[in-house]
């Protein structure tokens, strides 16, 4: 078992005949993901990879039955693309493009949670179920089929902890990417809760950061986990007030410095890491 | 990113938010000849782009013209949280009679729009929010929701104002409503927005925050000379220089320069850093597959600023290839030239084409290669950062 | 009884310091009709005939627990002011003046419905349930309390109807003016529905007009009404595609000639009248 | 109200949808000039508003140039459903491959907005939608509702364009929906939206019309000379007149001069005057609470209309006193003097104080009353209706 996507997932990639879509939609056809097509207006007929491309997700939904969509588009097209899926009738939308505007994002979050769809991102590496199906940009080498989730607001920080997972022999259920990018489409508490609902994760890397919101609304959900929950947060160093590439790492007033997200994970439950090597260690005490 | 007081006030005008008619100026000179024209009790504000401005001494009141130039003399001496004062903004004082706060922000929690006032102006808002609760007000809106005068009619009453000011406050609301929607706004604030003796209304400060991503839809911005800049304080040459390429680039007061993968591992590069007891000298974002141009570029920022004295690389291959990767760090070689301790880890996508680079660039020309170590996936990103520290202490102890 | 108002409505006017708004509430109040307020931001704490006036609808309602409004704005203001209504939590709004931009009226309704708020206009001459409330501007000569209510897109052919039912020893219920705007904030059927639900009211004159689209939208309703309705239509000699008056009068391609509207409303079960004169021939017949 | 063609496509211009490249010409010899200029051939397109222009032979297409002034000569000529032709429009032919059909309007019905496409344009929209209804496809939206590019693409895959093209399609579609939402209309059509052979897609013509009042916050339309006016066809000098008044007034065929009380009995007494016989001159308003001044002009129009025979006055004084409307028929009475024979009922608000003012004034000048009968409550509407018939028909027949 694994969350939000897996081998019989059904993925469609918005933007699939430019450059990053064309050459991510090889990638994850080459891991095996189930990708039926994509979407290009004005491209409607072409193929890329043997895939149909369609004009509009509608179409691609119709004649592919597309259940998740990842959008590789300029940040500018990203509402539109976002919204067009969240109507289709999409579970799952998984924003790879970083740089999305905010006042879209609240518009995007809004549509998904009328229609009951997730939004991942923007500015996310992607979600991937080792072995079954790697939607967006992460390197598959990291990653191996196994027993513990990651949720990391940084795609560079969810390799290294996959990495260390599977060196250490856990592998992974699946890694989720929630985005770098201010506003987000789906928060850390919400993918804990399918964490914690299945079966095969056995326990949870989360990985925040410094300037983010989304870290403090994951305590409640932690309080009352069965599934252990590790901790780590970026930027405990960072100086305040200053930008550092996520545009959402900014530290906001006396909201969300590192050092006070940590405290509140722990307080909540959860299980603080200083280092990546920290992980097995902490693992390997709580007998996963 | 922020406005300066200025700036964020033409735009309340565009708005037509009532503001000071004031002028900029930047000399002493500037200042004493506009006194001189006025011949008025005048506020001198030092534009800066941090907060805290008052408390630093940057606000002065100068009831007597012919003081204006003194005055003005040591605000442009000031600095204020390390920032220089280059300019100041002139404006007539104004007779007050009631001082109160209106703002709008975004809640990200959840996910709305945000309408705060209060009764108490001038003041850190935060401050009154813990100390006086009762005295903010705020309302939640959905980012496609229209705001209603109605609404802004309610504001202005519980914050105290009297019937006859309602109309105008609400216009005022309203008109600032308008502008966080039009300019894609992070934050807005009137603080304080000034009853005046004389019975008008009149935003008397401003502050804006705007979204840098959001900048490619407002040309009339950069006409007005917006341009992406930091939430706070102004770039240095070296960030400059990083602006211009397209590099997210910060100068941090360390001495180890970070050559990253990804901005989570910037940040978290950062930290590990610290606790190997090293501190960098910079954060630096590489963006999504950066080209070898951009990769070589990225080390020239770091190669050539005297703080730096070693070099600390990870790369990640996600959306980018290691053997892109190498081949940047190779074009740097070659035609620039290492001249700091520099210490990398490649893994991910190809990374064992990266390494084969490496050696094979190495053969060919062993001399570029002198101060560069270069690891594959079996040494942990940890022990790297190690001995980046290590290599920094050297340089420094070898002085 | 009567539908939509009696004398314990609570009824607030909005512009209640305006020329028109202190005249009609004076004639209103002169009526009996039960005016406990109104507003005129910026002129909060005034009174007018000795009824306070406040800033805000809100305010009003929490004072002096108005629960219907009576609309006397110019037109370009009315949708901030029904909305202020409709969301201070008011059963009934009635928009006196006319001329209200259709786009505005659109976004009034949908909000009316969201609230469930009967928004009544623009451009009616308001509601009467005569000997207990008047609201707008009707002339109450006309009126008697009795047995038949009417429904009218126009205030004069209230006047005459009700003028014709008082001589002719029926009286009235309630009599309704829909408006006489292109677009209504309430239809035919919805108010048809009232009087039908009504148990003093025997019977319904309902007055159409050329242009409207409100008259088809009654048929269904009157095909399956125990209360007679008696029907008439104004237009029936008009020239097409030309502007009336009301702005609503404008014939519409193939839809609503007068004479199919007509056509219309007697297969449902309708009783058509031609002149007023009519109209107590045709109540007598029907034994009301 | 509904705009001219050219005026729509200037609107469509600052849009930026696609049109040719026309030009507005008042006389033949304008047209000869613009056709020896472009040397091409030619479509000229009368410019009158009202439909079925087509049919009534106001848009001819000219191959040779040279024959343009000829042309332009027989439709300056020509009246298109009595309006007479006083410009026209000079536009390249375009080189058809397909012609489509788009529009946006109101459905009154049920308070949305309703994009409509079809893969057939050209034609009378009307026509399509009945005899071959799966050519139309349609889609209803809130009215503060967001219109999205991926539905406007769907919309243009739906009539049948090909992916190619849809881009441009959907952006067409896109501006179309921003025009009806930024001018407050009530109809916006593209009919027909050609696909030409160069491959390019072009709003062949305008169709848009406008909600009048909603005019006033749109200042720049009237920059553009476009202000308030029929739906269909110019006005009359005497319905300039009303205009300049305020009245609305409207010229009709009849001998019977409407002097009403509402709009509502506007339309009730013009059927009135029908059942008896008669036909009216006019269609007017009063307004709600007309001041004595207005009725006094209301007369005015009525008296000096040759074509008027009787008049026919109702008022029933609902938002007005009738005191005020005796008023103001003494005061025409005074100042102007009534050529023609009126019969006039008052009841309502104060009737008696109406009928008294007028026995007053009669009592004074007799002769002031000599054509005119006033009657109150007593007489009904009917009875009054048929007065005026006869009284139409004694002067008809005393000719």
């Amino acid at each position: 078992m694994a969350i939000m996507v897996d081998k019989n997932s059904r993925i469609m990639v918005q933007g699939i005949t430019g450059r990053a879509g064309a050459f991510h939609a090889k990638r994850m056809i080459e891991y095996g993901t189930n990708i039926v097509g994509g979407t290009s207006p004005g491209k409607g007929g072409q193929t890329v990879e043997g895939r149909p491309v369609f004009d509009t997700v509608n179409e691609c939904v119709r004649e592919t039955g597309a259940d998740i969509s990842v959008i590789f588009l300029p940040a500018a097209f990203v509402k539109e693309a976002a919204i067009a899926g969240i109507r289709a009738g999409l579970k799952t939308v998984v924003v790879i493009p970083e740089h999305i505007p905010i006042h879209d994002m609240l518009l995007v979050r809004k549509e998904a949670v009328a229609h009951g769809c997730t939004v991942i991102g923007g500015n996310t590496a992607g979600i991937i179920t080792p072995g079954e199906a790697n939607l967006g940009i992460m390197p598959d080498i990291a990653f191996k089929p196994g027993r513990v989730g990651t949720v990391s607001r940084s795609g560079s920080i969810t390799y290294y902890i996959a990495n260390t997972l599977t060196d250490a022999g856990y592998g992974e259920t699946t890694c989720v990417g929630l985005g770098g990018d201010p506003i987000l489409g789906s928060t850390f508490d919400e993918i804990l809760a399918k964490f914690e609902a299945d079966e095969k994760t056995k326990a949870v890397v989360l990985t925040g950061e410094i300037g983010g919101v989304y870290e403090e609304r994951a305590c409640e959900q932690i309080s009352h986990m069965s599934t252990p929950v590790i901790a780590m947060i970026g930027g405990i160093f960072a100086p305040p007030g200053k930008r550092m590439g996520h545009a959402g790492a900014i530290v906001e007033g006396k909201m969300g410095t590192a050092k006070e997200k940590l405290d509140a994970l722990a307080e909540a439950g959860a299980h603080p890491a200083k280092t990546f090597l920290d992980i097995p260690n902490i693992l390997k005490k709580l007998g996963v | 990113m922020r406005l300066y007081e200025f700036e964020g006030k033409e735009l309340f005008n565009r708005l037509k938010i009532p503001i000071p008619n004031g002028r900029l100026a930047e000399s002493p000179a500037e200042v004493g000849k506009i006194a001189n024209e006025w011949n008025k009790p005048l506020v001198l504000k030092a534009q800066v782009l941090t907060g805290g401005r008052g408390k630093a001494g940057g606000v002065k009141v100068v009831n007597n013209p012919d003081d204006a130039q003194a005055v003005a003399t040591e605000l442009f001496a000031l600095k204020i949280k390390g920032f220089p004062v280059e300019r100041l903004l002139v404006e007539p004082r104004l007779s007050i009679q009631k001082e109160m706060y209106v703002g709008i922000t975004i809640d990200r929690v959840n996910y709305k729009v945000v309408v705060i006032a209060s009764s108490k102006g001038g003041v850190d808002i935060e401050d009154v929010a813990a100390k006086t609760p009762e005295k903010i007000f705020r309302k939640s809106y959905d980012i496609d929701e229209e705001f209603y005068d109605f609404d802004a009619i309610e504001l202005a009453k519980q914050i105290g104002l009297p019937s006859q000011y309602v109309k105008e406050a609400s216009r005022i609301v309203m008109a600032l409503f308008s502008l966080f929607k039009k300019y894609d706004a992070k934050m807005v604030e009137i603080n304080p927005l000034v009853l005046t003796a004389e019975d008008t209304l009149i935003a008397a400060d401003s502050r804006i925050s705007l979204d840098d991503d959001a900048l490619f839809r407002h040309p009339d911005l950069a006409e007005m000379g917006i341009e992406k800049r930091h939430e706070e304080g102004e770039m240095t040459p070296r960030e400059q220089q990083a602006k211009e390429w397209g590099i997210p680039y910060l100068d941090l007061d360390g001495n180890i320069g970070m050559f990253p993968g990804g901005a989570g591992f910037g940040i978290m590069g950062n930290d590990f850093i610290h606790y190997y007891g090293g501190t960098p000298a910079n954060f630096m974002d590489s963006g999504g597959g950066p080209s070898p141009e951009r990769l070589a570029r990225m080390l020239v920022l770091l190669d050539e600023n005297p703080n730096v004295k070693a070099i600390f690389g990870a790369r990640f291959g996600g959306i980018s290839r290691c053997d892109d990767f190498a081949k940047g760090v190779i074009m740097f070689l070659k035609e620039h030239g290492l001249t700091k301790p520099m210490v990398t880890r490649m893994t991910g996508n190809v990374w064992q084409e990266g390494v084969r680079l490496f050696e094979e660039a190495k053969k060919e020309n062993p001399e570029l290669f002198a101060h560069f170590e270069f690891h594959g996936i079996e040494t942990p990103i940890e022990e790297i950062a190690k001995r980046a520290v290590e290599l920094a202490s050297e340089q420094e102890g070898g002085k």
